[in-house]
């Protein structure tokens, strides 16, 4: 076990190195960088100290051979607008998404899990019709216009939830809710199928022939057994909630990365950008590894005796 | 047409298909059906309610900042979302075809890097990413539907290799290796048609989500440039008014929502019909 | 003559399919005397799992359902039980045992976990005393160091070892009843003895009842002392094993019989049942086997043949049966 | 080996090594699973080989090595005097034209998006014998051979039954018109009374285009009426060879007789002298040593340590029959 999950680190680590690949690559898609960085008016003069300044002047590979053994040191180069090392700009601003992201998922699990289990027990119950309804409706609207149309109502007309801002749990809600609700759909939409695939297999036929009752069947049995696949999807909604902050903080005004990340792009400050790319993928690596974990600990099957 | 009456043997996938004819529709006679000159502006007649009047008539759905018909707006806005909805899933249904087959029948060398690759881009938030490449790249049409292709081959990638893979080891594909056929014949004959039932309802959700891509991207005004109207630039627009004018900001959403909602319950249906495996796919 | 520990009546089952209602079990009749090995033979799609499923009340919901018929098991009817009163049946006076050993256990918990839950729940043991059980009914089974190997789970097990894992948690509270679902089928040969073997050696010991379900006449012959041959939903012949192997009377029982590749005589043909099983939609008003039967006449094709008494405790559904059993 | 008793195929020592699952790059590896672990045999012209063993023997491994569709760890192949290990997959075209190969599964084995003409005609289109209207009338030639109704032609495969399909299977082969069939359990899947529809017909069809089989089962009593000689697997090794009345009536290998014994008879007053294996399959990644067999051979502890130690060679236990077993060797034919 140890030696798979050791597997699985190490091919983190080749993962991440292909996204810092990426992320050089990325400013470079247009051609030269400089272009990206300052703004159309500069003379030819700034142009060219900039690039100097940067080095992009220099060979590709001697670039590239920086920018990794820099990136290495956690160094991704400093701001241009604020004149602070990049990462520690998106560190800063990390504890602010990852409390919004966290009662996000936290939300999502709590009305999802249940709902999806109801569901796949009562199928084609009023439950199961609501459960659908909602997880239907839950992933057919943008996540940033249920943000607008929650402060019109909430903040605007009613008046009693904060339409931006952090600092207190009134200011987390709406942010919070929007950001949930393309999870919680998902979450329940596949936990409800996984469900109803486990309840056909052979081993639930053998728990009702010994004579266990519904309840023992579906929460001993079936549960854990869909559990499996359906802690790949929250995994994978943990990626989509972190990538969907970007857009809810920007709507809430919540000093998160994402916001940060976006004001960056507005003001062509692409240090940031790529330091934002790199740590969200850290993140997200660390977070399927934890999730490796979990299989190992929840499927006997990947454990070796 | 007996598919057809086995889709609509559901009566949500027939409000699906109603939905998303009707949207298709809209999109395709877009200029012969806006009631007025989507452009035209008239600062006098500024966010006027929805059914009020102007000298020039009835504005159905009202009018925004600018006082342009809410409406009319609209209606031309449906053809870039479906356009660009469509054509993302295209590039990116291609792309991701072509490399899960080779991915899943050659899964040694070509579908390790080709899995790499995957797995680097899926440690990247797909917004995020789209988000960075469209900066860097500029606002347009082409531009859009480039980055939306291209950061979105690996839903299709991952389900036909799975698909490829299994498919290899079938009896049928190891009778025809036994025959002599070759590895292009293999792949159109025996493995493509096999996983296109899985192909076609992959792109029917996938085109659901394009459209709240592209509408995301415009919100934030990286999608396509200003001056032409989508319904994620028209949200951005109307969300300055939306305590005075929240139908400015609301319609545009509401036209997504019923937009999405009608092609994701036709794709379901299609699922259930095609490929009811794919339950577990993460949209 | 002593009441039967099961009997079936007029059993009906349907199944709800494409929006046609298809009876997989079309009016059977049978019965399982007190420590006797019955057994049900058919091919696919003959009725004989539906039926025992029936027994159970395990049919897959909501698409299969019992539609008329009785069952009584030791006086009761099975068919009025409350859903809690039938849980108290099923592992405790009814266990079955199934065909796929590989998917029969449940692969997150341990295989001691899976035999004591049913032991805690009918005999109300401790749990320190169900795992002593389990560890006992393990080594009934034939399992090598038991006291190790509960702890295992399923897949560590080859298909023989869990096939007797099941048969120690069905045995494990002491049924009247034993179901074996065609519980030889996936297995190899030699494993196929040894399980085969392992039943005979406890049905003595213990002295239960067996309803064995097979496909496989070799099988039958080995282990049972009555036969029901089904086809399409109806039983065709029934019968003590020696009558029914000394003279088939069905002419389906008949070719299946004589299309058992056998080892001791060589023929330079193997016999066979022309056509293929019909489809259960395309059942016409004669009998279901008249497409494929040799001895076919004209009444076959127009008239269901009734299942009638031949001789004493031998039934037959055929027209011919008289004629064919002199 | 001279010209005139040149055998159709040959394999001599053949061995295929699947690398254990699990193990890899970061891994280290772990002990190879030896499927097929040093296999001889050879199949004459127009006569059926009957290859019996178990699940995991590796029997349906040394059918598709002998097909080509897996490359072997090592030893070769010789179809028709011609060693085909090392052909290349052009080369080998032309070999497959001789060679074909019908499978167990007769769902799987049918391309679902195929019609009937394009799945048996698929053949010609490959070596480019015929196309169009020629290729439809090959096409109903071959069903009319395996008892299909030309009617049939355009229909898809899921409009059969398991025993119509496994007929398709078997005309797809018969299209090239090989000399060796390698038959993968061909009737395994199918009911009781649809099985010896197909034996027969194979029967039937070996008559007619002198083809010799490969004909693999995990049972001994479906090879009977079919095979001339008889070769018994156990754990990647042949340990039995014989004529098939040969090896019935004289089974020399414990194994063999185990696997004879094992055989339920329809007969409910047969004397059943029953030889009942102890324990388990064990792993083929690592075989017991000495003879592979010792470990559940109730003869295994007459000759000491012997068995547990020292692999047998082939012993002649009668004419044409060999076995790999050390007690044949001291009793000789019995």
């Amino acid at each position: 076990m140890a030696r798979y999950l050791a597997t699985r680190a190490i091919y983190s680590v080749l993962v991440i190195f292909g996204v810092a690949v990426l992320v050089f690559f990325l400013v470079r898609l247009g051609g030269d960088p400089t272009a990206l960085f300052l703004p159309p008016e500069s003379s030819i003069e700034e142009i060219a100290r900039f690039r100097r300044q940067m080095g992009f002047d220099r060979p590709l590979l001697i670039q590239f051979g920086e920018f990794v053994w820099r990136a290495l040191q956690g160094d991704f180069g400093k701001s241009l607008r604020y004149g602070e090392p990049a990462m520690r700009l998106v560190w800063d601003r990390f504890p602010a998404t990852l409390q919004l992201s966290a009662v996000s998922l936290l939300l999502s699990v709590v009305i999802a899990v249940p709902l999806g289990i109801a569901a796949a027990v009562n199928r084609d119950s009023l439950t199961d019709r609501v459960g659908l309804f909602f997880s239907l409706v839950g992933q057919s609207f943008p996540t940033f216009w249920l943000g607008i149309m929650l402060i019109l109502v909430f903040s605007e007309k009613l008046a009693i939830l904060p339409p931006s801002g952090r600092g207190t749990w009134q200011q987390l809600v709406l942010p919070a809710v929007s950001l949930a609700a393309y999870s919680t759909a998902i979450i329940t939409r596949l936990l409800r199928s996984s469900m109803l695939e486990v309840m056909q297999a052979d081993y639930i036929r053998t728990a009702r022939g010994k004579g266990l009752s519904e309840r023992v069947v579906v929460y001993r049995h079936a549960v854990r057994n869909a559990a499996i696949p359906t802690i790949t999807v929250i995994a994978l909604q943990v990626g989509a909630l972190l990538g969907g902050a970007v857009i809810t903080e920007e709507i809430f005004a919540y000093p998160g990365m994402g916001r940060l990340a976006i004001q960056a792009i507005a003001n062509r400050d692409f240090t940031i950008v790529q330091a934002f790319v790199i740590f969200m993928a850290v993140l997200i690596v660390a977070i399927n590894l934890a999730v490796d974990a979990c299989y190992v600990l929840l499927d006997p099957r990947l454990r070796k005796s | 047409m007996g598919f057809l009456r086995k889709i609509v043997a559901s009566r949500l996938a027939a409000l699906g298909l109603i939905l998303t004819v009707a949207v298709a529709f809209m999109a395709i006679f877009a200029p012969w059906l806006t009631p007025f000159d989507p452009a035209a502006q008239d600062v006098t007649q500024r966010l006027i309610p929805p059914f009020g009047r102007t000298p020039e008539g009835l504005h159905l759905l009202g009018t925004d900042a600018l006082g342009r018909d809410v409406l009319s707006r609209l209606i031309i806005a449906s053809r870039i979302s479906l356009l660009v909805g469509v054509a993302a899933v295209i590039v990116s249904g291609f792309f991701g075809v072509m490399l899960g087959l080779i991915a899943g029948y050659d899964d040694q060398r070509a579908g390790r890097v080709i899995m790499a690759v995957a797995d680097v881009q899926l440690a990247v938030p797909f917004l995020v990413l789209a988000l960075a490449v469209a900066a860097v790249l500029g606002p347009s049409v082409f531009n859009l539907v480039v980055v939306l292709g291209v950061t979105n081959w690996v839903q299709y990638a991952r389900v036909v290799r799975a698909e490829a893979l299994t498919l290899r080891e079938r009896e049928f594909v190891q009778a025809a290796l036994a025959l002599g056929a070759s590895t292009p014949r293999i792949l159109a004959r025996h493995l493509l048609p096999n996983v296109m039932s899985s192909v076609i309802v992959i792109s029917s959700l996938q085109v659901a989500r394009m459209i709240l891509f592209e509408a995301s991207l415009s919100f934030l005004g990286l999608g396509v440039p200003a001056q032409i109207p989508t319904w994620g630039s028209m949200i951005a627009d109307g969300r300055n008014y939306v305590s005075s004018a929240w139908w400015v900001a609301a319609m545009p959403g509401i036209a997504i929502f019923l937009t999405v909602v009608g092609i994701n319950l036709l794709g379901d249906r299609l699922r259930d019909l095609l490929d009811p495996k794919l339950r577990h796919m993460e949209r | 003559m002593a009441e039967p520990l099961l009997e079936v009546r007029d059993l009906v089952t349907c199944f709800e399919a494409d929006g046609g209602e298809i009876a997989a079990v079309d009016g059977v009749s049978l019965h399982v005397d007190a420590g006797e090995t019955l057994s049900i033979v058919g091919e696919s799609g003959s009725g004989k799992s539906v039926t025992s499923l029936s027994i159970m009340r395990l049919l897959p919901k909501p698409a299969g359902y019992i539609r008329s018929g009785d069952i009584s098991f030791e006086g009761e009817a099975l068919r009025d039980k409350s859903e809690a009163d039938m849980r108290r049946v099923r592992g405790r006076r009814i266990a079955m045992i199934y065909q796929e050993p590989m998917t029969s256990l449940n692969p997150v918990f341990t295989v001691g976990q899976q035999i004591m839950e049913a032991i805690e729940l009918h005999l109300g043991l401790s749990r320190r005393d169900a795992r002593a059980r389990a560890i006992d009914m393990l080594r009934l089974v034939g399992i090598p160091a038991p006291e190790d190997r509960i702890d295992d789970y399923p897949h560590h097990m080859s298909g023989g070892m869990r096939q007797r894992v099941m048969i120690a948690m069905a045995l494990s509270c002491e049924p009247k009843l034993l179901i074996a679902d065609e519980p030889t089928t996936a297995l190899d040969a030699t494993v196929q003895a040894q399980i085969l073997e392992l039943l005979r050696k406890l049905k003595r010991e213990l002295g239960m009842s067996i309803m064995l379900i097979t496909h496989d006449l070799g099988v039958v012959a080995e282990t049972c002392d009555r036969v029901v041959v089904m086809y399409g939903g109806k039983i065709v012949e029934e019968g003590d094993v020696r009558s029914i192997f000394r003279k088939p009377l069905h002419p389906y029982t008949e070719g299946l019989l004589a299309s058992i590749p056998r080892i001791d005589e060589t023929r330079e043909r193997l016999h066979v049942i022309p056509g293929i099983v019909p489809n259960p939609r395309d059942r016409g008003a004669g009998c279901r086997f008249a497409s494929r039967c040799a001895y076919v006449m004209d009444e076959c094709r127009a008239r269901l043949p009734e299942l009638r008494q031949i001789a004493t405790g031998r039934n037959v559904a055929c027209f011919l049966a008289e004629e064919r059993n002199r | 080996m001279n010209g005139a008793a040149q055998p159709l195929l040959e394999i001599r020592d053949l061995r295929k090594y699947f690398r254990a699952s699990g193990s890899g790059f970061f891994t280290g590896e772990q002990p190879p699973i030896r499927a097929v672990d040093g296999v001889s045999l050879s199949i004459e012209r127009g006569q059926t080989f009957g290859l019996v063993g178990e699940s995991g023997c590796g029997k349906s491994t040394l059918g598709r090595l002998i097909a080509r569709l897996i490359e072997p760890t090592s030893g070769s192949i010789f179809f028709e005097g011609r060693d085909i290990t090392g052909l290349s997959r052009s080369d080998m075209r032309e070999v497959r034209r001789h060679l074909q190969i019908i499978f167990q599964d007769p769902y799987a084995s049918l391309n679902p998006r195929m019609t009937v003409s394009d799945i048996i005609g698929e053949a010609f289109e490959i070596h480019g014998l015929a196309r169009g209207a020629a290729k439809r009338q090959e096409v109903a030639k071959l069903l009319d051979a395996v008892g299909l109704s030309r009617a049939h032609i355009d229909k898809y495969p899921h409009e059969f039954s398991g025993g119509q399909r496994q007929r398709i299977g078997i005309a797809r082969a018969l299209a090239l018109k090989p000399k060796l069939i390698i038959c993968d359990e061909p009737v395994s899947a199918l009911d009781v009374s649809i099985q010896s529809q197909i034996l027969n017909l194979l029967k039937d069809l070996q008559r007619e285009f002198g083809l010799a089989y490969l004909f693999i089962a995990h049972g001994l009593a479906a090879v009977r009426h079919i095979s001339d000689r008889i070769g018994v697997m156990y754990l990647g090794k042949l340990v039995e060879t014989a004529p098939s009345s040969e090896i019935f009536t004289h089974p020399a290998h414990p194994y063999t007789q185990a696997l004879i014994s094992a055989i339920p008879r329809p007969d409910p007053d047969a004397v059943r002298d029953r030889i009942i294996l102890e324990g388990d399959l064990p792993s083929p990644a690592a075989p017991p040593p000495g003879c592979r067999f010792h470990t559940r051979c109730r003869e295994a502890s007459r000759l000491g340590t012997r068995c547990m130690t020292q692999e047998p060679a082939w012993h002649a236990a009668g004419a044409d029959h060999l076995a790999a077993c050390h007690l044949v060797e001291n009793t000789g034919a019995q």
